[in-house]
């Protein structure tokens, strides 16, 4: 396969997509990181000079910020946590045979089509909707008082809409790794008298480990830049402003952008320990 | 000539839309693109495009806030010959104040509001009180607690409590206004930790928690109307634009029920309402700034509030810009809520918005670049407070922080 | 191999699995049917699920509102243009990838996904600024070529993973049979990856028709689509739950269908290619 | 210790009667091989005997107790897959011990019977592996291994060699034997392949659309095949099947002679025909015979080296008492 | 037409030196087997000469003209490959077309040399299918018509059959056989199962760790293998390669003897064993004798059914002229 010639070709085949994520990349990164160490006020007119690592200390020493990182740990933990969970058990479930198999897949995939934006006006407004939400029907019917979602519980109901969206995903890699799943390993446990539960444990869950490092690596790259959801319910409060949130805030509302961009910095930073942590275990399984 | 329009995608705003053949058919060589977002990605779209100077739009909705901060940095064309017939001097003069810097008109007013009390008469009545013109706080919590009625999913009184600078501070810094406190001294010191803020702040957050709706610190503008339509809000204390909404029997359930107050005061010389004005300006970086012009005194003229009249009825006109308007007696008639508005713009004065003096403008917010992301954080705090995450000490000594850092950060 | 369920097992598990079914499309179902409601209906206390006038006066002050077929048409020529130009710049550097692995290969692959995460507010500004001097603000061709860029690695990477799946043998037969490398990519590459490719571009126009952030940002009225669309109806529509129903199903319905008609391929490109 | 009995065994895929009412008999110790082409119902017999498929109808008797209902753990049966169905993320150690682990053995007993049969099997050098770091035939021995340690009254193997390849075949194939032989534990062997039949079957079951078609052991098969489908399955190369005149000089349908009981010269004999391909081994030639105006081919099988060259004409002799003769409805005359 | 030269060809992949340097003679019209264990460079060998690597030194000549540099496509070579390498997505007619198409051959021509390719192959009534379509056998027809229209100097192969099961593999390795026959165009066939190498060649290629050890016709090699390595190596069952006293007794370090040069009897001989595990074909036996005191096993073959059990003590004697005698380093001694 591997005469010069191929290898010369290859070279040339990868430029495009190199060169224009490099550029993708590095331009507007770059730009960020000379925004980072000046006074960038838009409104006051515009660049203000150098500062150093002031940007970097004061967004860091922010009370934001701690929180900011804290919330978004949660939500992304909280999202990954829901949808494996369920996500396996729901694969589980789809994987036996039952009438109509078609449909409620298509049932279980429809979330996923759906907007961020969309999805999170319609949970917010027609199911948490302390007055008119349905939830807060159901509450009253059980004769229980409604419940304030958005602010009593902030952060669930945020994780809850955005795992919504992320379980059809999850379950989907979920099920076909299940089907993948060789039968004969699953009457070999069986044979070897392992009753279904320790099959599960032992035999299918380990299975789809690969799977599991596939949807958090796919999941966590997406999550970790989730804005539509929280712009739209809680704008923020109630300690769901996530690190993109904050950035957000320090950029477009207080239009300090030297701040906003030494923020970008961070959570660049942070993106890439956690990339750096999940690309070890799925570089491994690429080669699989 | 094309000229794109950003507007906020409220009532009047697309009344105006569906308006706007009017006035292509008399400016033919001039198309209309619209692009119309919720208030909150208006502000943020429209900041950045002019930050950047980016020039997407030629007309931008902007508010008494943006008006003279921008004005400043020179963003803004300024509004002078809007033809022979656009009668300037026709503006309210507290607009006309507010939309202008130096003494130049940079938005011309497509409509203005203060706030004011609106209330059930007919719960009112129930209770056994009487509303006065010019009701103290001391009367509204007393009327509230008269009123509640929890299990009928009655509520003696809807405040805002969803966070922004727009939403619950405006609200709130009103209340702290006629409370007799200020969010700087002259020398631009955040004041948060003052004994009068905290007992704005906790008058504030009693009321809402013992007599407000459940989810309040959820409710913006948009809930709390819906609630007062449904009949579920004894009074609602809210901007002024709301009262043709409540009154209009087509969406509301206590339409022929609702009376009006003045904006409740505390005894200290100032009373808690606001004003404000959806404008329309023209970005400095605009390549159509004459096409953009004429439209915007289209928008804005006396015209228009006839056509909007001749089409949807006087009850529905943008309020609170004209002079003209309030002079009109077939208004005065059809809108019962006219006068109360006129009373509370006239009540309200950006200049010297509190008791003690103050080195900013603006009454309901602080017209300076930082007010957005100081408005936004602090009314995170307080509406934390109202969902019952925190007390009121707790919220505005981090509100005070919070503030403290953001005007360091800006280097004051 | 796997064993007959019993009838009685069968039922039970259909009885589940609709259930749970029905309970994760129920949001959609509800704005769906709430979008056929009067606004009055739409917040009917106890709420009313199918017996109700149906009306659709709701989808035409939406339309008469905002210009709906707009929005959608921009929409399609961003989410579509996206897609294909990607596909464009992809096949090659994932033939090169798959078929002539060197020692860096895989490292490429994982920086491109990497750059996925960096945050988008965090470049905002200084793309903001790109744009304009650049003249792309509120054009379909500057939105096409960001969104083009940011799933660019997801594309990548699915091509690639399905490259990976075709033996080099065939290759090297179309190779020997005289091909050139252009006609290796062409006839037989392509060709053979179509099922591939198809989920690929699926699940990136999904991913692009999606996309809220720098649609939003970077266009004004002449390139906007749908995500702008709904955008106006986030606020004072949110009591009108009628009209706002009405909205997002326009808003949504085009990508569900289309999911729908497709979901065989989807299912396959959404696994990434990761799970056989 | 280890008699099986199918009574009546009936199993049908919704309407597809897959196995017909069958009766078989395995008897304790013996080396049993089911072999059939392809989809005759050998895995489907073999998974009934396991229990991982329920039996439509008749009844499974493991040492005479009625089996029919008892699921696969608790049959005492070992099966060894053809796919080796080892759990990939577990060390060879595990997969050996997992069955142990399963049936609450104590850990030091797991440790000697795993040490006893990765002894037995060669794998003591690999136990800390995974079974994704051994070679098919290795792999197929932890199997095995992981089959032995539950002590099973009876072990079930799959085509547990289709997956290797031809020289490993050979070698594992003795390897089973040998294991038989050591621990007389009864054993039901599928495959459709008739080299591993014959060599390693006490009893070969030739299956056929799930009929039985004979049951013996292997020469009984080789010598007195039942019907021409036995006659043409066991034996390689095939028996050369003449129809026709020749056939009726018999006194019968269809006259069959192996290759091997074919003389062949360039002289004389009794047939005559036309060398077409010839296969040298070295240690034996065969020659496809054509024109011979009895069947297409005949195949003759020479010993050692034999030097005829494609087109040459040549003459045939088969060994009279080596000839079988079937009838019109392709059952053996006797 | 088709005399492919090799001279001091090496191929390193980074450091490791898969073929040292090698020279190589393929005739015209040769029929050349390379054979040898997994991994000693037989693939590579021909990817070497089809083009699809690189040679890191030396020349490939094909007709005398350099090939060295020449891509792949332009050396007038075809090759078949071990998975067939059809374009699954092409019918059969488009797959055998496309190196037509590529070289732009016109319409009415490609139409004629398809028809006849397909009539050759039996394919005729497949030309509309897709190679999904197709059973094991009927795609590597088509991989060979594909080849065939190309009118190549010479056909490369790899491992053609060896994804096909084991009566489908005799069928075509005798249709390829007669293919050759028919074009007698060199063939270059790559294999490791020697009963393949064996009937088919012209001229075998015994490559071990990419030298060659030995070049010669078939039976040049069963008879006198060159040393220890292709002795052991083509014959099946293999030679019995003894060492110590008894080698010693022939002047020699190690003896070698064929299992079907050995004569078995219950009562005397020249060797005594017991008999481990015996293989009953019915046309031949394979006894694996042990304790001989010459080597763990020796394999012998008896015709026929001959009647020893497990345990029984036989004796064995060697034909005196079919040993093989080896030197030190392994080689032959003549
Ligand atoms: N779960 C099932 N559902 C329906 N039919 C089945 C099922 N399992 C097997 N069959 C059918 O039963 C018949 C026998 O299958 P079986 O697997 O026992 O054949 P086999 O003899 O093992 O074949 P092979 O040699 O190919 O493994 C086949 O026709 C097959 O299609
Ligand atoms: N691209 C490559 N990079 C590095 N080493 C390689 C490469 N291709 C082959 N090798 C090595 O070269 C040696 C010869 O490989 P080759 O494929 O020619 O063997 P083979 O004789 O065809 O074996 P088999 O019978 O298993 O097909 C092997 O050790 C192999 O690991
Ligand atoms: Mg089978
Ligand atoms: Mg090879």
């Amino acid at each position: 396969m591997a005469t010069q010639h191929s290898r010369s070709a290859a070279r040339i085949m990868m430029a495009p997509a190199v060169i224009l994520l490099l550029g993708w990349m590095l331009v507007p990164l770059a730009m960020t990181l000379l925004f980072s160490f000046k006074q960038y006020l838009p409104l006051r007119g515009g660049d203000l000079g150098w500062v150093g690592f002031e940007n970097y200390v004061r967004f860091v020493s922010s009370s934001a910020f701690w929180p900011s990182v804290q919330a978004t740990l949660v939500i992304v933990g909280g999202v990954l946590a829901i949808t494996i969970c369920f996500g396996v058990l729901l694969a589980m479930l789809l994987d036996q045979p039952f009438w109509g198999q078609g449909i409620v897949r298509i049932l279980v995939i429809a979330p996923f089509f759906v907007m961020p934006t969309v999805s999170a006006l319609v949970w917010k407004n027609m199911f948490m909707d302390p007055v008119n939400g349905l939830f807060a029907h159901l509450w009253k019917f059980f004769g229980a008082d409604p419940v304030v979602w958005l602010s009593e519980a902030p952060l669930f109901s945020i994780v809850l809409i955005v795992s919504w969206q992320w379980l059809p995903f999850a379950t989907l890699i979920l099920l076909t790794a299940i089907q993948s799943l060789d039968s004969e390993q699953l009457e070999a446990s069986e044979m070897d008298g392992a009753p279904p539960l320790k099959r599960f444990w032992f035999i299918i869950l380990p299975h789809l480990s690969r799977a599991i490092t596939v949807v958090l690596l796919i999941q966590t790259i997406f999550l970790l830049s989730i804005f539509a959801e929280i712009f739209v319910t809680t704008q923020g409060s109630f300690g769901t402003r996530t690190l993109t949130y904050l950035i957000f805030q320090r950029v477009l509302e207080s239009q300090n952008v030297g701040l906003g961009s030494a923020g970008g910095v961070y959570a660049i930073i942070l993106a890439n320990i956690v990339a750096i942590f999940l690309m070890r275990i799925v570089g491994k399984n690429l080669d699989a | 000539e094309t000229i794109t329009i950003a507007t906020v995608n409220n009532g009047d705003m697309i009344r105006m839309q569906g308006l706007a053949e009017d006035f292509t058919s008399q400016n033919p060589d001039i198309q209309l693109e619209w692009v119309t977002l919720e208030e909150n990605v208006l502000r943020q779209r429209v900041t950045q495009d002019i930050a950047a100077n980016g020039g997407q739009f030629d007309v931008m909705t902007i508010g008494m806030y943006e008006t003279p901060i921008w004005a400043a940095q020179g963003w803004l064309e300024p509004l002078d010959n809007l033809g022979d017939d656009y009668d300037t001097d026709d503006i309210l003069p507290a607009m006309r104040a507010g939309l202008s810097y130096e003494d130049q008109l940079y938005a011309a007013p497509f409509y203005g509001e203060s706030s004011m009390v609106m209330y059930r008469t007919d719960l009112m009545e129930q209770a056994g009180l009487e509303m006065p013109e010019a009701p103290t706080w001391e009367f509204i919590a007393e009327a509230a607690e008269a009123m509640t009625d929890k299990d009928n999913e009655i509520y003696g009184v809807c405040l805002r409590g969803k966070a922004g600078w727009g939403e619950n501070m405006a609200f709130i810094t009103t209340v702290a206004n006629s409370f007799g406190a200020r969010w700087f001294n002259e020398d631009w010191e955040p004041q948060l930790d003052s004994p009068e803020w905290a007992e704005a702040v906790t008058f504030y957050n009693d009321l809402i928690q013992n007599y407000g709706p459940p989810g309040a610190s959820n409710n913006g503008f948009n809930e709390n109307l819906a609630l007062f339509q449904q009949g579920k809000c004894g009074m609602w204390i809210d901007a002024t634009v709301a009262a043709s909404f409540v009154t209009n029997p087509n969406d509301s359930t206590v339409a022929d029920s609702v009376g009006f107050a003045l904006a409740p005061d505390a005894g200290k010389g100032k009373r808690a309402n606001w004003l404000w004005a959806w404008a329309l300006a023209v970005p400095a970086g605009s390549d159509a700034t004459d096409a953009a012009k004429t439209f915007i005194a289209w928008a804005t003229s006396k015209d228009y509030l006839a056509l909007v009249a001749e089409n949807e009825g006087w009850a529905n006109v943008p309020p609170g810009s004209r002079t003209s308007l309030y002079e009109n007696e077939t208004y005065l008639e059809e809108a019962p809520f006219a006068q109360m508005t006129l009373d509370s713009i006239q009540a309200a004065d950006p200049n010297q918005p509190t008791v003690d003096p103050v080195p900013y403008v603006g009454v309901q917010y602080v017209a300076i670049p930082e007010w957005a992301g100081i408005g936004t954080s602090a009314g995170q705090e307080f509406s934390a407070m109202v969902a019952g995450q925190q007390t009121p000490e707790e919220a505005l000594s981090k509100a005070q922080a919070l503030v403290a850092d953001e005007m360091e950060a800006a280097g004051y | 191999m796997a064993r007959a369920a019993s009838p009685r097992r069968k039922a039970i598990t259909t009885l589940a699995a609709w259930s749970v079914g029905l309970l994760i499309f129920f949001p959609i179902l509800w704005t769906m049917l709430t979008s056929f409601k009067t606004e009055a209906t739409a917040i009917a206390d106890p709420p009313v699920f199918l017996f109700f006038d149906w009306t659709l006066e709701n989808y035409s002050v939406v339309q008469e509102r905002s210009d709906y077929m707009r929005f959608l048409w921009n929409s399609i020529i961003i989410a579509g243009g996206s897609t294909i130009l990607g596909i464009i710049v992809a096949v090659p550097a994932a033939w090169a990838m798959a078929f002539v692995p060197g020692r860096r290969t895989k490292d490429i692959l994982l920086w491109m996904l990497s750059t996925k995460m960096l945050p988008a507010v965090g470049v905002l500004y200084p793309m903001y600024l790109i744009f304009i001097q650049m003249g792309l603000l509120d054009t379909r061709i500057g939105l096409t070529i960001v969104l083009m860029l940011v799933n660019l690695p997801i594309i990548v990477w699915m091509l690639y993973t399905y490259f990976k799946e075709i033996p080099g043998e065939i290759l090297e037969a179309a190779r020997m049979d005289g091909a050139t490398l252009k006609e290796e990519i062409l006839y037989v590459l392509t060709p053979m990856a179509i099922p591939g490719i198809a989920s690929t571009l699926l699940l990136n126009v999904i991913l692009a028709w999606n996309e809220a952030f720098w649609t939003l940002n970077l266009t004004a009225a002449k390139a906007a689509p749908l995500t702008a669309f709904i955008a106006s109806y986030s606020s004072p529509e949110g009591l009108f739950y009628a009209k706002l129903s009405a909205a997002s199903t326009m808003a949504i319905a085009p990508i569900l269908i289309l999911g729908w008609f497709s979901q065989k391929q989807l299912v396959r490109g959404l696994t990434f290619g990761a799970v056989k | 210790m280890g008699r099986i009995t199918l009574d009546k065994v009936v199993k049908r895929f919704g309407d597809v009667e897959v196995i017909p009412p069958l009766d078989l008999t395995i008897e304790d110790g013996e080396f049993t091989v089911f072999v059939g082409p392809s989809g005759c119902g050998k895995s489907t017999l073999l998974r009934l005997i396991a229990g991982l498929e329920d039996v439509t109808d008749g009844q499974i008797r493991i040492d005479g107790n009625d089996a029919t209902d008892i699921p696969p753990a608790k049959r005492g049966l070992a099966m060894v897959f053809q796919s080796y169905a080892l759990y990939p993320h577990m060390s060879v150690r595990k997969n050996i011990a997992f069955p142990m682990r399963m049936a609450g053995i104590p850990e030091d007993e797991q440790k000697r019977r795993i040490d006893a049969a990765a002894k037995a099997l060669n794998l003591t050098d690999y136990l800390e592996r995974r079974p994704g770091q051994l070679s098919g035939g290795q792999r197929q021995r932890v199997a095995i291994g992981r089959a032995i340690v539950r002590e099973p009254a009876a072990f079930l193997f799959d085509e547990p060699l289709s997956n290797l390849d031809a020289a490993l075949r050979v070698g594992m194939r003795m390897e089973i034997s040998e294991l038989h032989a050591k621990l007389k534990t009864t054993m039901i062997y599928v495959t459709h392949d008739q080299v591993e039949a014959m060599t390693m079957a006490d009893k070969i079951v030739v299956l056929r659309a799930g009929y039985v078609e004979q049951v013996g052991s292997p020469l009984e098969l080789y010598r007195a095949p039942r019907n021409v489908f036995v006659a043409g399955f066991i034996g390689s190369p095939k028996m050369n099947l003449i129809d026709g005149a020749e056939a009726a000089k018999h006194d019968c349908k269809t006259i069959g002679v192996r290759p091997e009981h074919i003389a062949i010269s360039d002289s004389d004999g009794q047939w005559t025909g036309r060398v077409g391909v010839s296969e040298h081994l070295g240690s034996d030639t065969f020659f496809h015979i054509h024109d011979t105006g009895l069947a297409e081919t005949i195949t003759v099988r020479a010993d050692g080296e034999v030097g005829f060259r494609h087109g040459d004409t040549v003459y045939l002799t088969p060994r009279e008492d080596s000839i079988h003769r079937f009838d019109e409805q392709g059952l053996r005359i006797a």
